[in-house]
């Protein structure tokens, strides 16, 4: 990273937000098919019942807190290895 | 993501372009995925013949309906927690309704 | 979509072109993978046996009748998505 | 896409590469795909030793083999669907025989 | 890759800028795995409740630690293995410290 | 790729450079994924213990191994098919 020239930066910068975006957009998808994959198994209904609606959102909420905790600790690590390595990343 | 177009006052040519295609490929992904929950939930992996029978076609119907529906709870859910967290940046994720 | 010009229109269709290509590889792939695990767990032999090769063309019979209707579902969903957008989409 | 080359009488430096990359990237794809799936039918995830043994040997061999098999069938059984569907674009996928 | 930076005097932009990618798409990659690895080890399916409670809190902390622990492993494996086969490119693999 | 010119050859040399550093990254981060899966499942500790140390040796060498097998096979597959084919390739 160090060794870019600020334009080479800027079009870096750029790429970064598209690839976030696509990051979301990965991460959203995953998070659907997680909890539409251990909420619902019962298909005798068309629309989600309120047992499997209540499941979905606990799901969503778990699963943002435990990506943020494990957030945390990737960061801990990412900080821990750069001090460590001998080039000083 | 350049909230309110402030700073660029024109997207060029490459990034509607690449904004057109993340879209396609949102579409698409999300397509994927739905048929891979559905074949799993609806087909069963024995293969006895090779049609679509009734109880798996109705299955399948419903499973589509199901994950649609998991697809825009949990779209309002993220919307709801932006809101909450970043003001005004709630209804930022913003592609065709999700 | 709407917003782009011919010239970007037709950058936009090439890439999509390859892009449907991309989506193609990896539809079979993905069905190579499914129908192989699903239909073949003897390594006796070196070939197919009858009943593998049967259960393959279940399979991959199967596999797009599914495909068909879960694209038919998909398409209503992704229309009615966008009559009720505010903004059209 | 785009049949006998019509339209398009010439092919860009560009879209040579990127066919030649998309030939690449399927190859690779498919021994992935290979890999995962003998390894998960012939290799234990015990790990109680770091060989493979000589059963773990010849199961890979012959599942190689079936997976080729698989591949071959599954890309005949598109093929002729594909030329019962759109007449004249059988044979279409044409990517090396798949 | 270009050992020794011999043959290529200076790397063009593009190729900084897509090294500089690279190096984040690994981080991404990881983090996602990681997620995954440890959801799946820490965080039972059934969702009964939305917080996560002090077992699975301290679950996903060793969880992560211990997923850093293996990264490590087989980074210095797949190191001594290089080093074995190709002399000189040990190390070669060498992204911030994997 | 016999159509490609020099250039378009080195053009295409380049990022099947950059395809094969993200093939290893993949393949590394997959391996990552798998040995921790299969030989991690006791969270009483903050640190791996000898048994979840070896375990995990095992499993890199055994991939290893296993990656050259298959790979060998599947060359030959490649090298069979090109034989066959009818315009050579």
């Amino acid at each position: 990273m160090e060794g870019l020239s600020a334009s080479e930066q800027r079009e870096f910068q750029s790429r970064m937000e598209r690839k976030q975006m696509k990051e979301f957009m990965g991460m959203f998808s995953n998070l659907v098919t997680h909890c539409f994959d251990s909420c619902v198994d019962n298909f005798t209904t068309k629309s989600l019942v309120q047992r499997e609606t209540d499941c979905v959102s606990r799901c969503v909420q778990k699963f943002m807190a435990g990506s943020e905790r494990i957030g945390q600790r990737f960061q801990e690590q990412q900080a821990q290895m750069m001090n460590q390595s001998p080039t000083g990343r | 993501m350049s909230m309110f177009g402030l700073g660029r006052p024109q997207p060029s040519s490459a990034e509607k372009i690449a904004a057109a295609e993340q879209e396609m490929d949102l579409i698409t992904d999300m397509f994927n995925k739905l048929q891979q929950a559905c074949m799993k939930k609806c087909i069963p992996r024995e293969y006895r013949e090779g049609e679509i029978n009734k109880a798996e076609g109705v299955c399948i119907d419903r499973c589509a309906s199901k994950f649609f529906d998991v697809q825009m709870k949990v779209s309002e859910l993220l919307q709801a927690e932006a809101a909450a967290k970043g003001g005004a940046a709630g209804g930022g994720f913003g592609i065709g309704g999700m």
